[in-house]
């Protein structure tokens, strides 16, 4: 089958006229049809969505259910978040021209050397991939080798980010602990409070969605992943079959971990801020619950399904602040025990006409 | 005895700066009306001056003092005591204690009292009780003065050891007159034998009173001073590893409690119980409510609150533990995964519905009289509430152990958790053994709550605190062993407390968890994995 | 229906309502209030109740008629301790819902995370908890508690009261102890403490095992010179921190505690009797005797309608708040931001201590500093206070890089003026 | 003929249980084996240890006697050529039997060859021909989950042949499988013995009978007997422990 099944394209499509109204709505159209935090707030959205995408490639593929898929979106975000502190260069409120300002307030005397290279766009867009890259290597090469499997794994995994959340909550650690990064004024000298560059940074969003996507979308349709599906199936036997498994884990897992740092890069400009919160393990769990919404082992129906729960928070926290949590757990409930598939898939099944005949005993003997 | 009082009277009179000679009655009332005004400073004198009148009203009212009981009626200006019966203000005037009535709230404000000013008096009862018939109050009265030692108390005290009887009473006026000889101007040789006493004490009160001395201007106490510092602390150097081992037991018991119920929901039934924290959270807001009803009803049954509360704390979250099985996760049986995500969605609603019915903030859970303060052993200082919980740990431990491995329904939750087919068709009815499972991990888990509760926030946010180390603990030991949880906890608890003395708390729970995820490389099963012939396909 | 058709359904719903609310607020229609308090999650225990104290002062006003004849009407959010979602929410107050000015934060992450909203869509937000100073924003008023109004005369108490030589500086590992222990670093220094009679110690949030830390603390308080522990250790780690020090029998005749960010509401969840004696610097207790203070108690339990609920510090902040904003927008005729803004420098108007604080130019206001004592009953008896009103000061002296700086939003149009440059550094 | 596998004195026990004790055996290439033996003999963990599943505790195991098999894993062991069917037949339930078929052919199987692999005319008419051989070809695009025992067991036969092994251990081929079956899987294996080397483990003796061959006895961890089926089932010891009288 092709890259684009009807599937795709639909959601694409949509993804499209979405990137295309949104901007133009709040940009061109005067009166502002579309408010303009509703840009960002989409934005914000769309780089969930690819997270839920990422997370989708080695759940609903692999079956490596990892639990600390937030702690790779939060580095690509901190990567990008130290680019932009960077750029704020004597504009702190100690307008101190290389340090900012918690480490001026925690008396550095200069950048400490990780710091370093951070000034230059392209270094941190390389981080933005490298740094979550490389912690997924490192730690499925350990992971994968020892064929920690199953619930074991996502424990671990949760062990991992839960550790990096303390870790960076500590102020010695010159990420600015609990406070995280934030007060950032612009990127490539675009000003991060206007209109324009947040419509920019959205409709860059939406391409890295649909890019993430394609990406995914051509893996999972290539012979690999046919092998990434038998693994999750039958791990045993494709390994008798004479395939490394560890080897295939560990590429799905890091090309993986990559997309969810390029989905925290864009995050954090968008929201403007980035801080240890994100490593938080419950953050990692409600990534598992927007691709088991959307409908697992989809890809499109991860999207869908982080756009959704996030949508659904952002309403009820606005509608019922007292009891949106009722709301938001029951939900949870009710799709896990009543729609298996998911969104997508409940959606897709009372679309599709009666599936090919189930074999009859004669035909198959 | 009445020699001792009179000798009192003059000690005292001259504690308190007293011109006059003998006290009476008059200048007691006038003494006690003339409380509440002046600084802090004034009232110290007052205090003084009460203390010597030897008025037998002397302590009960300088104790109502110190304890912000004396107060001056808003409606009156009467001094009065105010005592709390049942949430109610009594107040009784201070000197004929006469009934005063009911105070309403904000009617009276309490005679303010400030560390130093309580310290005075402190000392000052101390006096007055050194020699009361009680030997406890002795005790405290001898703790008073080595805790704040005051040179003209030095003949009294060694007139109180005389006839003092108490073996631990007189040990504790040893050592507050060795306090008090060194605080004043005795003769060097009073003063060596007064270190050699504390040395022998050998604690931190003793160091802090013998550190100064190191400074002493006279070479011999320096010296035996600086001799017997440097032997205390070479001897508290060498407890200290006994007392991490300690704080490591007991940071494991906490885990235990924590991972226990897990173990048997998580472990056990495989079910990714992200509800676990809510349910030992609804074990301490049982506790909660049990102690409000004790507080408001039957105040005499407070100390017992704890073991009424434990068999409640076990049904209620049992029951809702059952409601969850039968509810949700019944329906996702062979789906472990499925199963987290609808736990989730349970522990999210659990903790907005305690919101919504205890409120957002804290609730107190008061620690029984058992299980407050603490003891010495050798030199290690055990808290009671440290100890009754690694007790209770280890009994909870002991009864689930039996109940699995003794008793028919356990027989039958290993059968189905090993193979629910053929237990099924050997006529095990599987839903209601999955419900009784699920309730008793649930159930342990309240029970954990009860324990929690005496040492940790009784919030809508106590269960999350303790979910993901609740985890750690059972995969570590390896799941579906409940020794591997035992052995689990007391490892990762005793390591996080002999790293942090070093790394600090943070870094000391970031090096474990590095370590637990490392370990897991090792054993991909966990400490006690299942071991024997892999029979995957 | 496709996917992507429920998908945009779902985001132009969110767009419709959130925008239709948008068309209520007008010049004659009610003022609007924000209140971006979270009600779920860690700082729920803390912030909730001042979600209700500002629904309560909206209340009490619109029984008052209102501020010229326009009602008040309270726009509550949960931003549910989560601090991304503070800045979305605040966009959504003020773009969606018009507020006119929005209560609310407690955490500094929180505060920093809305503070480019704030600047970006000109609004007004009042900040009522003590926090580390070293900032003023054009649009935010501080009326908690700065450093030199709380940290400051509280070890002054303990040296001159207490005869204190020794100090332990514990606190949460976050940006409010931190700059505290900091400045009271400087601070002992400059009084002639040496290094080693102070001890810090950083703990992270919801610190839950106390054993080392406090044992920790008996053996530095048993060198023979007198100690005190400052906490500034945040809400959720003190009531296990508190049970600790009550089991170990550290009393406070013997190592007082001063604390920061303990209140009458943190108490509420503890058992107070070991822990008499030990001490809170704060501006305001629920003990405090004033009439302005019972009246504000009464209608607090009345509108609680609980009555064992308790007040404290930073309610009586926002209750500062409310009313210096009230005064402000009757003065300005107008709740636009830029006229309220300007007019609330100056604005005066009682606290419940007995005093009148005052809003200064740098957008914090004067206070009283009282330090009290932990009675049996979870309140506080007054044992000291500052015999004036102590004015807020956004930069500390105590530290180089911000004793140059000062703030003036009145005259110099600045909050970070650098008196040696003269020149409005980061703006 | 060459000596395509020799196991000597390999020794493995679990849990003190000797599942393998001092067991010494050596296949010849394209030799057609049977290995018979009671349940718990050793059967299946001799072929584990082979594939590198499991590790022996002592011996050597030796492939074309040089390499060292107790130094590979399975994947390592399956691409010297050693293909292993498994006692329950294992497929990869929720893939189409062709491509089941494919992912076992005899292709390059590193990352980069899978990721950019494009299906040739060849590589189809090489699966067409496989799935005639196991009869599957009128459901060659049914999910594997959806085939009878039977032909999951047929197809995990293809998926091993697929991978054109030099050995092919079979665990117990015939089970679940109709007589008609069960003669034809023995042909089968007849057939491609001789270019491979094949070792059968089975309980069914008629099934032993027909691939008529030589025969090795397990018990207990090691070899009992060897030789033809009616010189083995003449043995004493044999008729004790296994076949019975």
């Amino acid at each position: 089958m092709g890259l684009i099944d009807r599937r795709m394209g639909i959601f694409l499509a949509g993804l499209f006229i979405l990137t295309v109204a949104i901007p133009v709505g709040n940009l061109l159209i005067d009166g502002k049809p579309v408010p303009s935090y509703l840009v960002s707030l989409f934005g914000k959205y769309l780089c969930y969505a690819l997270l839920a995408v990422a997370l989708d490639l080695v759940w609903g593929y692999c079956g490596i259910l990892s639990l600390g898929h937030g702690a790779f979106f939060a580095l690509g975000g901190y990567a990008m978040g130290m680019h932009l502190m960077r750029q704020i260069g004597d504009r702190g409120v100690y307008a101190n021209p290389d340090l900012p300002d918690f480490m001026v307030f925690l008396n550095y005397s200069e950048l400490p050397w990780f710091w370093h290279g951070f000034d230059m766009f392209w270094f941190a867009c390389l981080m933005v991939m490298l740094v979550p890259g490389l912690l997924a290597f490192v730690f499925g090469w350990f992971a994968f080798r020892s064929r920690v499997t199953g619930v074991y794994l996502s424990i671990i995994t949760q062990a991992m980010t839960y550790a990096l959340m303390l870790a960076f909550f500590r102020n010695e650690m010159g990420f600015g602990g609990n406070n995280g990064l934030t007060d950032f004024k612009d990127v490539l000298g675009f000003n991060l409070q206007s209109d324009s560059t947040r419509a920019g940074l959205f409709i860059l969003s939406a391409i890295a969605l649909a890019a993430g996507l394609l990406i995914a979308k051509a893996i999972t349709n290539s012979k690999l992943g046919k092998i990434l599906i038998a693994i999750r199936d039958s791990e045993s036997r494709t390994r008798f079959l004479g395939y490394r498994v560890e080897e295939y884990k560990l590429f799905v897992f890091v090309v993986s971990a990559m997309m969810a740092g390029v989905a925290g890069a864009l995050y954090t400009p968008q929201v403007g801020i980035i801080n240890p919160g994100e490593f938080s393990p419950a953050n990692s769990i409600e990534i598992v619950i927007w691709v088991a919404l959307g409908g697992r082992g989809t890809l499109v129906g991860a999207a869908i399904g982080a756009f959704l729960v996030a949508l659904t928070k952002t309403l009820l926290t606005g509608w019922l602040p007292e009891a949106w949590l009722f709301a938001l757990g029951a939900l949870f409930i009710f799709v896990t025990l009543f729609m298996p598939t998911g969104v997508l898939g409940v959606i897709e099944s009372t679309l599709r006409r009666k599936p090919a005949p189930k074999p009859t005993q004669e035909a198959s003997v | 005895m009445t020699h001792l009082r009179s000798y009192l009277f003059t000690v005292l009179t001259c504690v308190a700066g007293l011109l006059a000679t003998m006290a009476t009655a008059q200048d007691f009332d006038a003494l006690v009306a003339s409380l509440p005004d002046g600084n802090f400073d004034d009232r110290a004198a007052v205090v003084g001056q009460i203390a010597a009148s030897g008025d037998d009203r002397a302590v009960g009212l300088l104790e109502a003092l110190s304890d912000g009981e004396l107060q001056v009626l808003k409606s009156d200006g009467r001094l009065v005591i105010v005592t709390d019966v049942k949430g109610v203000d009594i107040a009784a005037d201070a000197l004929t204690g006469a009934e005063a009535g009911v105070v309403p709230r904000r009617g009276a404000s309490a005679i303010r009292v400030n560390n130093s000013l309580r310290r005075t008096i402190g000392a000052a009862i101390g006096i007055l009780t050194l020699s009361s018939p009680d030997p406890a109050r002795r005790l405290t009265a001898a703790e008073a003065a080595f805790r704040a030692p005051d040179p003209d108390q030095l003949d009294l005290l060694q007139t109180a050891i005389l006839d003092e009887t108490d073996p631990r009473v007189s040990a504790a006026l040893k050592s507050a007159i060795a306090a008090t000889t060194l605080a004043g101007d005795s003769t060097v040789a009073d003063k060596l034998a007064a270190i050699a006493i504390l040395k022998t004490q050998a604690n931190q009160a003793a160091l802090g009173i013998l550190t100064p001395l190191v400074a002493a201007p006279d070479a011999q106490i320096a010296a035996a001073a600086a001799d017997a510092v440097d032997q205390i602390e070479r001897t508290q150097k060498l407890w200290s590893g006994a007392q991490n081992v300690l704080f490591g037991i007991s940071l494991g018991s906490v885990l235990l409690l924590a991972a226990i119920g897990l173990a048997i929901t998580f472990g056990v039934m495989g079910v990714i119980n992200m509800a676990h924290g809510e349910l030992v959270m609804i074990g301490a807001y049982t506790t909660f409510a049990v102690q409000e009803v004790i507080r408001n009803s039957f105040p005499f049954l407070f100390d017992w609150s704890l073991l009424i509360a434990a068999p409640l704390a076990f049904l209620m979250a049992g029951a809702v533990g059952v409601a969850i099985e039968r509810g949700c996760v019944r329906f996702l049986y062979g789906r472990p995964l499925e199963t987290l995500l609808a736990t989730w969605g349970v522990s999210l609603i659990l903790q907005q519905t305690v919101r919504s019915i205890f409120g957002p903030n804290n609730r107190e859970v008061g620690n029984p009289s058992w299980m407050s303060g603490a003891f010495d052993i050798g030199h290690l200082t055990i808290t009671y509430n440290r100890l009754w919980i690694f007790v209770f740990a280890l009994a909870v431990f002991a009864i689930l152990l039996f109940v699995m491995k003794k008793t028919p329904i356990g027989l039958q939750m290993r059968a189905v958790t090993q193979n629910r087919a053929m237990a099924a068709s050997m006529g095990i009815r599987t839903g209601w053994v999955d419900a009784m499972t699920f309730g008793l991990g649930a159930g342990i888990a309240g029970l954990a709550g009860v324990a929690l509760s005496q040492i940790d926030n009784v919030s809508p946010n106590l269960g999350q605190s303790y979910i993901v180390d609740s985890f750690m603990v059972v995969v570590f030991g390896g799941a579906g062993n409940i020794w591997g949880t035992l052995a689990g906890a007391f490892s990762i608890g005793i390591a996080n407390k002999f790293l942090e003395p070093y790394s600090g708390a943070v870094l000391a729970k970031i090096i474990v968890l590095v370590c637990i995820i490392l370990f897991i490389q090792k054993r991909p099963r966990g400490l006690f994995a299942v071991k024997g012939r892999a029979v995957d396909g | 229906m496709t996917s992507f058709r429920k998908l945009l359904i779902g985001a132009s719903l969110g767009a419709t309502l959130l925008s239709s609310t948008a068309l209520a607020a007008s010049e004659d229609g009610p003022i609007k209030v924000g209140v971006l308090h979270s009600l779920s999650g860690t700082m729920a225990i803390s912030e909730t109740t001042l979600k209700d104290a500002v629904l309560m002062l909206i209340d009490e006003q619109n029984k008052k008629g209102g501020i010229d004849g326009r009602m008040l009407e309270a726009v509550v959010v949960d931003p549910a301790s989560d601090w991304p979602l503070f800045a979305e929410k605040a966009r959504e107050l003020i773009e969606a819902n018009e507020v006119d000015v929005v209560f609310g934060c407690w955490t500094s992450v929180s505060r920093k995370s809305v503070l480019p909203v704030f600047e970006e869509l000109n609004s007004i937000l009042f900040y009522p908890v003590q926090y580390e100073g070293e900032e003023s924003q054009y649009n935010v008023f501080y009326t908690g508690a700065a450093p030199n109004q709380q940290a400051i005369p509280a070890v002054d108490y303990l040296m001159a009261n207490e005869g204190v030589e020794r100090w332990v500086l514990a606190g949460t590992d976050y940006v409010y102890p931190r700059t505290t222990n900091k400045i009271l670093e400087a601070y002992l220094m400059d009084q002639g403490v040496a290094a080693e009679d102070i001890m810090v110690n950083y703990t992270p949030f919801g610190h839950s095992d106390w054993q080392t830390i406090v044992s920790d603390i008996k053996t530095f308080g048993s060198a023979g010179k007198k100690t005190a522990v400052v906490s500034t250790i945040n809400g959720d780690a003190n009531v296990p921190f508190y049970k600790e020090l009550g089991n170990q029998g550290i009393e406070a005749t013997d190592i007082p505690v001063v604390a920061f960010s303990v209140g009458e509401e943190e108490l509420a969840g503890l058992d107070t009797t070991p822990l008499v004696g030990h001490l809170a610097a704060w501006n305001y207790f629920m003990s405090v005797d004033s009439p302005e203070n019972d009246a504000f108690i009464d209608t607090w339990l009345d509108f609680t309608g609980n009555d064992d609920s308790v007040t404290n510090d930073p309610m009586e902040a926002t209750y500062i708040g409310f009313n210096m904003w009230v005064k402000a927008v009757e003065e300005a005729g107008t709740t636009d931001p830029d006229a309220v803004i300007a007019a609330l420098p100056g604005i005066e108007v009682p606290n419940l201590t007995g005093g009148t604080s005052v809003m200064l130019p740098n957008h914090h206001i004067t206070k009283p500093v009282l330090v009290g004592e932990i009675q049996d009953d979870g309140q506080f008896s007054v044992v000291w206070e500052t015999d004036g009103l102590v004015a807020g000061d956004a930069w500390s002296d105590f530290l180089p890089e911000s004793a140059v700086l000062t703030s003036d939003w009145v005259d110099l149009k600045c909050g970070n003026y650098n008196t040696q440059t003269e020149t409005c550094g980061g703006s | 003929m060459s000596v395509q596998l020799s196991l000597d004195g390999v020794c493995r026990s679990f849990d003190g249980f000797k599942a393998i004790n001092n067991l010494s055996l050596t296949i010849e290439k394209g030799e057609l084996r049977a290995v018979i033996g009671p349940n718990g003999a050793g059967k299946t963990t001799m072929m584990d240890i082979i594939t590198g599943k499991t590790r022996p505790d002592e011996g050597e195991v030796l492939w074309n006697q040089t390499v060292d098999l107790t130094k590979t894993d399975e994947a390592g062991s399956a691409r010297l050529g050693i293909g292993r069917k498994f006692q329950k037949p294992t497929v990869f339930e929720t893939q189409s039997v062709k491509t089941n078929i494919a992912l076992s052919l005899k292709e390059p199987r590193t990352i980069w060859a899978t990721l950019f692999h494009r299906s040739s005319a060849a590589e189809d008419a090489r699966i067409a021909e496989l799935l005639d051989l196991v009869k599957l070809s009128a459901v060659a695009d049914w999910m594997a989950g959806d085939l009878s025992h039977g032909q999951k067991q047929w197809l995990e036969i293809g998926m091993l042949l697929a991978q054109d092994p030099e050995l092919l251990l079979v665990d117990e081929p015939a089970a679940g499988m109709t007589d008609a079956e069960t003669m034809r899987t023995a042909d089968l294996l007849r057939s491609i013995a001789g270019k491979h080397t094949v070792v059968v483990v089975e309980h069914d003796m008629d099934f032993v009978r027909a691939l008529n061959c030589r025969v090795t006895v397990l018990h207990q961890g090691h070899v009992l007997a060897e030789g033809s089926l009616d010189h083995v089932s003449a043995n004493e010891q044999v008729i004790e422990v296994y076949l019975g009288r």
